[in-house]
């Protein structure tokens, strides 16, 4: 029950209370800049999560033969060399998709939202929860990447789900959803000042829900505090 | 001092474990997709090369069949390699890559299919950086403007048309836009000028790039 | 490069920055002649009316003063007397509302004028080149002369700096809006202004005068000409009017082109400012021996019919002085006193004149819209115009120090050099989104004021709270170290002396039922340790017995002692006396020994019964040290200590002191002192025994029913109130019960007291037992033992 | 009987916030009759548009914020905003141009940031930028002078175009800026622009019918109306001196330097005076109180990068009129100009006396 | 080969870094916690215990570990800003489970009640009480710090807590009540 309880937390944590995207607001160079498409965003956060449960686990794993000093740069070693394999094979096997994300693919390597994790949580946690805590932040963060992405999508160029081939194969050509069709596309919301202010919509959004759930919550009864006496003769 | 030269001893050792470790681990996934990445890459060019020249005029490997551009007949393009399209070893097109300098934003990054007899086979933009919703139109996804190159010729040294159409040519300007097409039309033209006068040198080198044998 | 003196000849002057043009509104005024003081019908004197301390009344309710008679002394150079305006008596000293934004109130007298207005004796001194220096100042002084102009700082002060003075500047600009005090003083008595000018000349010797008037004050420039004509380092200089040119550093700017550095007085840049107001005053103390009792009050606005300058008596009610000119009622009144830019609402109409009250303004709607009218605007957004950092006559950045006021970012306040804000109120005058801006200054100010005050405390009672750990840790060493000392020497004895063993074995006895019933909780098994207690120390301690000595041995003494040997109840009460003495010394020390006992005794009830008489010893601190030691030496006594036990008891009874060994017999014994004593002394013990019996049940390991019996003996007293005092008394029986080997039940005893008590106070009792209700209600609740 | 209290001063010079607005507003009248001789109805309609957007969004703002709506409402900033914003939008614009330009200022840039005062960037500006980055196709449609237009329009022609994109005769907006030659009008900088890189000097590009004899056809007395608004600013000390002296006087250096090294490719510096949004921003701007330095030396400084940054836009980059541009990068700069600005204060770091 | 020619650089250059990192980690190592000292500084230094902490200085350690900023009761609203402020955390409302009544007071000894216990003196943290054993017992105002510790162990309940009185003194505008108040 406990350890059920527990992984409970991690889920809550990774996906609402502390989001890498929206909280923590960690990573975000290629949160802005990716998101112009749901497509782009799911292939940068399903390749940010792999990275992230793999990093969690490994740094996990070896956090006791790692001294103090010298944590940061095997972090980095660890999670580069992870981002360098799956830039390999995103390269083999969805070589449309490499080509579209570009540049941001060796830029996971600096995410603090990894690295963040492994300093915060794994190296401080058994595998498992760290696995698990990987991939409730790796979860969390694809959701805000593909949401944003969803909402530059629209209000951009009014599709859904557009270059949906690149990523997972001919079959999902279909997927394409075409919302509403204008002569002239909405620029901001494509270039990065619109990333900006879709952001700040969702972190403001995050913040209403908040607000209501903390207000729907009852008030915690109140509980005596035990003062303490400042004698000194015990 | 005492704590000193373990400290550096342990730190040193177990950090090059790492590193050697992780180096390690990304040659050997390397080596796992090295052919695979080769075959995309591959892949890539071959659908960039049919775009332009259709299968059916071709029957070699044409990525395979390329010239680094012989340099020095005419500076004032900028070609970068050429692609030759054979049927039944006799030439029938080239695939120039080439680059327009005078974007309203920078380099236009073009693929120039010309036929044999001098129409051109088909345009592809490679990579640009025009003002969005304005320029970019000449990307393939923006619209099917670059389209419009194909089949045209150029005729004479004195060719009117090949312009835009505020300077009295054959060729849409984007609304909003004149300097972007003005720039494409003008590096299409030389290119085509180019090819005319080079032909028999561009089919007759031996191919001497892309990809390794 | 030009001197200043040839640029002022030149009539062209410096410029301070910003300052603003308010309509001036001095022709309510300053064409009409100061009408002449009228006397109140009661003068209220603020005693302090100035920067600095106040003096000391000299005065008392019911004394006959003479005008002009000195009310207070001063003893400090910057306190200042106040004197009588007019003859009368004192009908009061009371706290009165001050002229103060506040509108608090502070000590004032109440003079009920006579209306005869009979001077004190003055001496009239023409000529004050007669006088030393010293006198001058001395006159100044007693005669309660400060800066008239607002600040109301000492003048004697100012006159007797020891800096080389360049410059004696005489400040007659009076730029506020309305004011035109100053202005008819000049007009109609120039003459004096200039003999007292002539005295701070004397005093200072300066090498130039510079009277600073502004050029609307045409009439009086004129009067000053006339009167100045024939002395040559007196210059008049002729400003261009503008808001606060008036402002002692922006005048010194003007005239002299230096600015005075922040947070330094101009005295040292040479420079002294006087107002006019106060040269007259000065002329009037030094010749005509006149102490400060009447000063020029302009009274103005539209809302007055007849507005005029006056004489006012100081601790004239402004409302006689509105009422004087006129003042139309309306539904909503606003009375300033000062002028409109930095003058301050009065709360009501009883407020006095004092020294520094140039002003009171009663001004129509028309001129200054109460804040109830529609006219009035509201505070909008600031839009950072900028036009506040125009006008600023320091240089400061309004706006932004009201961002960081609003901010409460005291580190950037202190930046934007907030203190140098002179409140001219210039800023918020021109402000178009109508902010209070100086207000927010005000409040920052005073903001910072407290937290300085509060760091300040903040860092002494840290330092006090160091001191006194560091002290409770020295005395925690050194009470150790004399236990031990004691402890040794006691040891020596015990040794050697065997011939009280017997009394001694009873004593122990006692010790060891007592240290037990404090443990009791938590045992469970009481009735093996009632008999390992027993066997062990051949007295029959029964768990009744052991609860008795408890309540009975805090303070043993010899007879005590005996006493319970013989089973007398007599020697209960006695015990209980004695114990009443000693009762408050108790208390540190029953704690301390409480624990050590508890700790002392867990091993084994057996061991614990032999050490415990020791514990019965002086002070309950040496008794910590003496438990320790018995500790140790328990094993080897054992079997023949007897004989040295007796020596203890020896000891134990020369003691005699308060010796809080259980704290559950200490309630009670104390209870019965408190029927000797007051009622809320047993209160007190009460709690105490309350407080420690808590502690003494946790974690001991005697009986449980010792402790549910103690408790028991608590309830009822808490419960029976009157019959409270029969508790007391049933335990001293209960000791006697011990010593005869009875284990009886408490109904019996009761009774026999309850004759005993009949004759304490039944009064006494209630309260004892009201205070241990209220802490038994505290502690039983956590104590899962006690009920 | 009561007595009230306050807290000094209690007088007061009695302007206000609003009435300094609407004197703003009141100032830009000659610059809106000399577009409207020259361009016709169309920045009229736009400047209804977007006060009418302005108000509505203000008002929707405020009440979600549970603010006072009456006194912010008709403070007379928001129809400020939405006026300077009509003012720049092209003419034939369409009409939900103003509309969601006018939003954006008002819900974005104005009130997310905490109402008027905490703006930290111009509202007007901002909303054009963001249009001209969103929607560049419609935000360079300049509608040529009325006396170069191959067609008369009338007010009808005008709002059918905004609100159709195509006139009752069926003309769209891209024919009606064609000129009777098949040139397609642009403003004068952009002519001058575009001529620049097809390798003409600026005395060639200066023949251009849009140019006509001066700086521009219609721009020139355009920007002489808002110097006239600005002039009577300045008189009524609604605006301060300082940021738009320094801004011209910057603009007029950086051009008169450029043009002293190669005439050939520099614009004169009256050019750059009377051309474009010069005017316009230099005294109605670059004065946004709100969103500017406060000190007059950092007013000095601010003026002074405006007039630089307009010129290396104009010159250098990629959109022909800077002045939104360079007002927003100096909005950024503004606190940092105020941070190294702040003047000295009465009695501190006075020089040692000799 | 140079995939082993790349690990054995690799490996020899995070040798020497990871010398150079042993190195930095033992020379240049700091020493202390200065930042418990700094939040001390912060406190209001009342000792009153309401944290939970026995004295101010407990506390500061405590939220320097990690406990909540928001428990001292005296230091109130600001005290939790500047302890946010250095410690780089949101700030936190007062734990309401603490009495948010944080107004300057001082304890103040009815003195016809006193009985000379000594008791309140032997709880005042800052030693602000004098006065013996059966003697009646008094507070110096100006050491006060108002945590109401004393209050408690009076056995006759003869200690108040009064706030601070008003004097024209320690008085501050307020900036509710001006500019309008209405007297009558």
């Amino acid at each position: 029950m406990k350890i059920n309880s527990e992984y409970k937390e991690l889920a809550w944590q990774g996906l609402w209370k502390n989001n890498p995207g929206l909280v923590q607001l960690l990573g975000l160079c290629p949160l802005l800049a990716v998101t112009s498409t749901v497509v782009n965003a799911l292939g940068l956060g399903i390749a940010t999560m792999f990275v992230l449960i793999c990093s969690n686990a490994t740094v996990s794993a070896i956090r006791q033969w790692v001294p103090k000093e010298i944590r940061i740069p095997i972090f980095v070693l660890i999670i580069a060399t992870f981002v360098t394999c799956v830039q390999l094979l995103m390269n083999a096997f969805t070589y449309d998709l490499y080509q579209s994300l570009g540049i941001f693919l060796p830029l996971i390597v600096t995410n603090c939202a990894i690295i963040g994790r492994a300093e915060a949580y794994a190296s401080k946690n058994p595998i498992k929860q760290s696995s698990f805590d990987g991939l409730m932040m790796g979860l969390g963060f694809l959701a805000v990447l593909v949401v944003l992405g969803a909402v530059r999508e629209v209000l951009g160029q009014g599709t859904l789900f557009d270059g949906a081939n690149l990523l997972l194969g001919q079959w999902a050509t279909g997927l394409r959803v075409e919302i509403y069709s204008l002569d002239s596309q909405f620029l901001l919301m494509i270039l990065p000042p619109g990333a900006f202010i879709a952001m700040g919509f969702l972190i403001a959004g995050k913040n209403v829900i908040d607000h209501k759930i903390a207000q729907a919550k009852p008030k915690k009864l109140e509980q005596a505090i035990e003062r303490v006496r400042v004698n000194f003769e015990n | 001092m005492s704590t000193l030269t373990p400290a550096i001893s342990k730190n040193s050792k177990i950090l090059a474990l790492f590193a050697m470790a992780c180096t390690a681990t990304v040659a050997f996934v390397q080596l796992l997709t090295e052919d695979r990445i080769e075959f995309q890459s591959q892949q890539q060019l071959i659908q960039q090369l049919n775009q332009v020249i259709q299968t059916d005029s071709h029957d070699n490997e044409m990525f395979r069949d390329c010239i680094i551009a012989p340099t020095g007949k005419d500076t004032e393009l900028l070609i970068d390699v050429i692609y030759r399209a054979r049927l039944n070893n006799t030439p029938t097109a080239a695939a120039i890559k080439t680059v327009a300098p005078d974007g309203y934003s920078g380099n236009i990054e073009l693929l120039i299919a010309i036929n044999t007899d001098g129409s051109v086979s088909g345009v592809r933009t490679l990579l640009h950086k025009e003002t969005p919703g304005l320029g970019d139109k000449i990307e393939l996804r923006k619209s099917d403007w670059i389209t419009t190159f194909s089949g045209k010729k150029v005729l004479g040294n004195n060719d009117n048309r090949w312009a835009v159409k505020k300077d009295g040519g054959m060729f849409d300007q984007f609304t909003g836009a004149t300097i972007t097409p003005r720039a494409v039309v003008k590096t299409v033209r030389k290119t085509i000028d180019y090819f005319q006068a080079n032909q028999k040198v561009i089919f007759n080198t031996a191919s001497n790039c892309g990809v390794e044998q | 490069m030009e001197s200043v003196i040839e640029r002022i000849e030149r009539g062209s002057f410096w410029q301070f920055h910003g300052g603003i043009h308010p309509p001036e509104q001095k022709f309510l005024t300053c064409t009409k002649p100061i009408a002449s003081a009228q006397i109140p019908e009661q003068l209220i004197i603020p005693i302090r009316q100035h920067i600095g301390q106040a003096g000391n009344l000299v005065v008392k309710v019911g004394d006959k003063v003479l005008k002009g008679q000195i009310l207070s002394a001063c003893d400090s150079p910057m306190s200042v007397p106040i004197h009588a305006p007019t003859s009368g008596t004192i009908t009061a000293i009371q706290s009165m509302a001050i002229p103060h934004p506040s509108g608090l109130s502070e000590a004032c007298i109440i003079l009920t004028p006579d209306g005869e207005d009979t001077w004190k004796q003055r001496h009239i001194c023409p000529d004050f080149h007669l006088l030393s220096k010293i006198q001058i100042i001395e006159k100044i002084a007693n005669a309660g002369i400060s800066g008239m102009g607002g600040a109301g700082f000492p003048t004697q002060v100012k006159v007797s700096t020891l800096a080389k003075i360049d410059y004696l500047i005489i400040n007659a600009a009076e730029c506020e809006p309305y004011i035109t005090a100053d202005d008819l003083l000049l007009q109609e008595h120039s003459p004096t202004i200039l003999d007292g000018i002539k005295i701070i000349d004397h005093l200072l010797s300066p090498k130039n005068i510079l009277i600073g008037i502004e050029e609307n004050k045409t009439e009086a420039t004129d009067a000053l000409k006339k009167a100045t004509a024939d002395i040559d380092h007196i210059k008049i200089c002729v400003i261009p009017t503008k808001y606060p040119s008036g402002g002692e550093k922006q005048l010194i700017k003007i005239l002299t082109g230096q600015e005075v550095p922040s947070g330094v007085l101009p005295s040292s840049l040479g420079m002294v400012m006087q107002n006019v107001a106060t040269c007259f005053a000065i002329a009037d103390a030094v010749i005509n021996d006149t102490p400060l009792i009447k000063r020029v009050v302009t009274i103005s606005g539209q809302a007055l019919e007849k507005p005029q300058n006056v004489w006012a008596l100081i601790g004239t009610p402004v409302g006689f002085l509105t009422r004087q000119c006129g003042y139309n009622n309306s539904k909503n009144r606003h009375l300033i006193m000062g002028g409109p830019m930095m003058g301050f609402s009065l709360p009501h109409d009883q407020i006095p004149v004092i020294k520094t009250t140039n002003c009171i303004l009663a001004p129509s709607e028309i001129e200054i819209a109460s804040p109830f009218s529609s006219t009035s605007s509201k505070e909008v957004e600031c839009i950072r115009c900028g036009q506040c950092a125009d006008v600023c006559p320091a240089q400061l950045l309004p706006q932004e120090l009201q961002w960081s006021a609003k901010a409460k970012d005291q580190a950037q306040l202190a930046k934007l050099n907030l203190f140098d804000c002179i409140e001219c109120g210039a800023c918020a005058y021109v402000c178009p989104s109508q902010i209070p801006l100086v207000h927010y200054y005000r409040v920052a100010k005073a903001e910072i004021r407290q937290q300085k005050l509060l760091d300040i405390k903040a860092e002494k009672a840290k330092v006090r709270f160091e001191a006194r750990k560091q002290r409770l840790e020295r005395e925690k060493v050194a009470r150790a170290e004399k236990h031990k000392k004691a402890a040794e020497a006691r040891k020596a004895r015990m040794n050697t002396d065997t011939s009280a063993a017997k009394s001694e074995k009873s004593a122990v006895a006692d010790a060891l039922a007592r240290v037990k019933a404090k443990k009791a909780q938590a045992s469970i098994k009481q009735n093996t340790a009632e008999n390992d207690s027993e066997d062990a120390t051949t007295t029959t301690t029964t768990t009744s017995a052991a609860e008795s000595s408890n309540t009975s041995t805090v303070d043993i003494t010899v007879e005590s002692v005996a006493a319970v040997d013989d089973g007398k109840s007599q020697v209960a009460n006695a015990i209980a006396r004695a114990k009443a003495k000693k009762l408050a010394q108790k208390n540190q020390a029953q704690i301390d020994s409480l624990d050590t006992l508890q700790n002392n005794e867990s091993p084994s009830s057996l061991t614990s019964s032999q050490a415990a008489p020791v514990v019965i010893d002086r002070k309950a601190k040496v008794a910590v040290a003496v438990a320790k030691a018995k500790e140790k030496k328990r094993q080897a006594s054992a079997a023949n200590s007897p004989s040295s036990q007796v020596d203890i008891i020896d000891t134990a009874t020369k003691a005699l002191k308060p010796n809080a060994v259980n704290l559950d017999s200490v309630s009670d014994d104390k209870a019965t002192q408190a029927i000797d004593k007051k009622a809320k002394v047993a209160a007190a013990m009460v709690k105490a025994k309350a407080q420690a019996k808590m502690k003494a049940s946790l974690g001991t390991e005697t009986s449980f029913n010792n402790l549910e019996k103690s408790t028991t003996n608590l309830e009822s007293n808490i419960d029976l109130g009157a019959t409270s005092e029969c508790d007391v008394p049933a335990q001293v029986k209960n000791v006697e019960a011990a010593k005869t080997k009875k284990t009886q039940g408490e109904p019996q005893t009761v009774s026999n007291i309850d004759t005993k008590n009949l004759d304490r106070k039944t009064k006494i009792a209630a309260a004892i037992a009201k205070a241990k209700a209220k802490k038994l209600a505290a502690s039983s609740d956590k104590s899962p033992t006690s009920e | 009987m009561a007595f009230w209290i306050a807290s000094s001063p209690h007088n007061h010079q009695k302007n206000e916030t609003s009435s300094l607005m609407r004197l703003v507003v009141y100032a830009t009248i000659p610059g809106i009759f000399a577009q409207w001789y020259f361009f016709g109805w169309g920045n009229l309609i736009h400047i209804s548009l977007a006060v009418a957007a302005a108000i509505i969004a203000e008002f929707t703002v405020l009440a979600l914020r549970n603010k006072k709506i009456t006194p912010q409402l008709f403070d007379g900033s928001a129809i400020l905003t939405a006026v300077l914003l009509g003012i720049s939008l092209p003419a034939l614009a369409p009409w939900w141009i103003s509309v969601i330009g006018s939003l954006f200022a008002i819900a974005l840039v104005k009130q997310l940031y905490g109402g008027l005062g905490h703006n930290p960037f111009n509202p007007a500006m901002a909303a054009y930028v963001m249009l001209l980055i969103s929607f560049p196709l419609q935000m360079t449609q300049w509608q040529p002078p009325l006396s170069l237009l191959a067609m008369d329009i009338q007010l009808s022609d005008t709002l059918a175009v905004i609100f159709s994109g195509y006139t009752p005769q069926g003309y769209s907006v891209e024919q009606i800026r064609t000129h009777i030659d098949g040139f397609t009008m642009a403003t004068p900088l952009d002519t001058v622009k575009t001529n620049m890189t097809l390798g003409l000097t600026v005395v060639e590009s200066m023949q251009a019918p849009t140019i006509g004899k001066h700086f521009g056809v219609g721009w020139e007395w355009i920007n002489a109306g808002f110097l006239l608004g600005g002039l009577f600013l300045l008189g009524k000390e609604a605006i301060p001196w300082s940021t738009p002296v320094s801004f011209l006087l910057s603009l007029f250096i950086c051009s008169f330097i450029a043009f002293m090294i190669s005439p050939d490719s520099n614009a004169s510096t009256m050019f750059h005076w009377f051309t474009g949004a010069t005017m316009l921003g230099a005294f109605f701007i670059i004065t946004d109180p709100v969103s500017g330095a406060t000190s007059v030396k950092g007013r000095l400084v601010f003026g002074a990068l405006a007039g630089l940054l307009v010129f290396l836009i104009r010159k250098f980059g990629g959109y022909p009129d800077a002045v939104a541009f360079a007002v927003l990068l100096c909005n950024m700069a503004a606190p940092l100009i105020d941070q190294y600005t702040r003047p000295r204060t009465y009695g501190h770091d006075l020089e040692v006396k000799k | 080969m140079s995939t082993v020619i790349a690990i054995l650089v690799l490996g020899v250059i995070a040798a020497l870094f990871g010398a150079l990192l042993g190195f930095a980690s033992v020379q240049f190592k700091v020493q202390g916690d200065p930042l418990a000292e700094q939040l001390d500084a912060l406190l209001p230094q009342t000792q009153c215990g309401q944290c939970g902490y026995p004295g101010c200085k407990p506390y500061a350690q405590a939220v320097a570990n990690g406990e909540a900023i928001n428990k001292c009761a005296p230091g109130g609203e600001d005290t939790i800003k500047k302890i946010a402020d250095l410690m780089g955390v949101e700030v936190q409302p007062l734990d309401e489970n603490h009495e948010a009544d944080n107004s300057p007071k001082v304890a103040f000894i009815i003195e016809e009640d006193c009985i000379g216990c000594t008791k309140c003196i032997q709880a005042c943290p800052v030693d602000a009480i004098i006065g013996t054993t059966k003697q009646m017992h008094t507070i110096i105002t100006d050491e006060c710090t108002g945590c109401d510790l004393c209050v408690a162990p009076c056995p006759v309940d003869c200690i108040e807590m009064i706030p601070v009185a008003t004097t024209t003194q320690n008085w501050q505008w307020d900036l509710n009540s001006i500019p309008v108040v209405q007297i009558n």
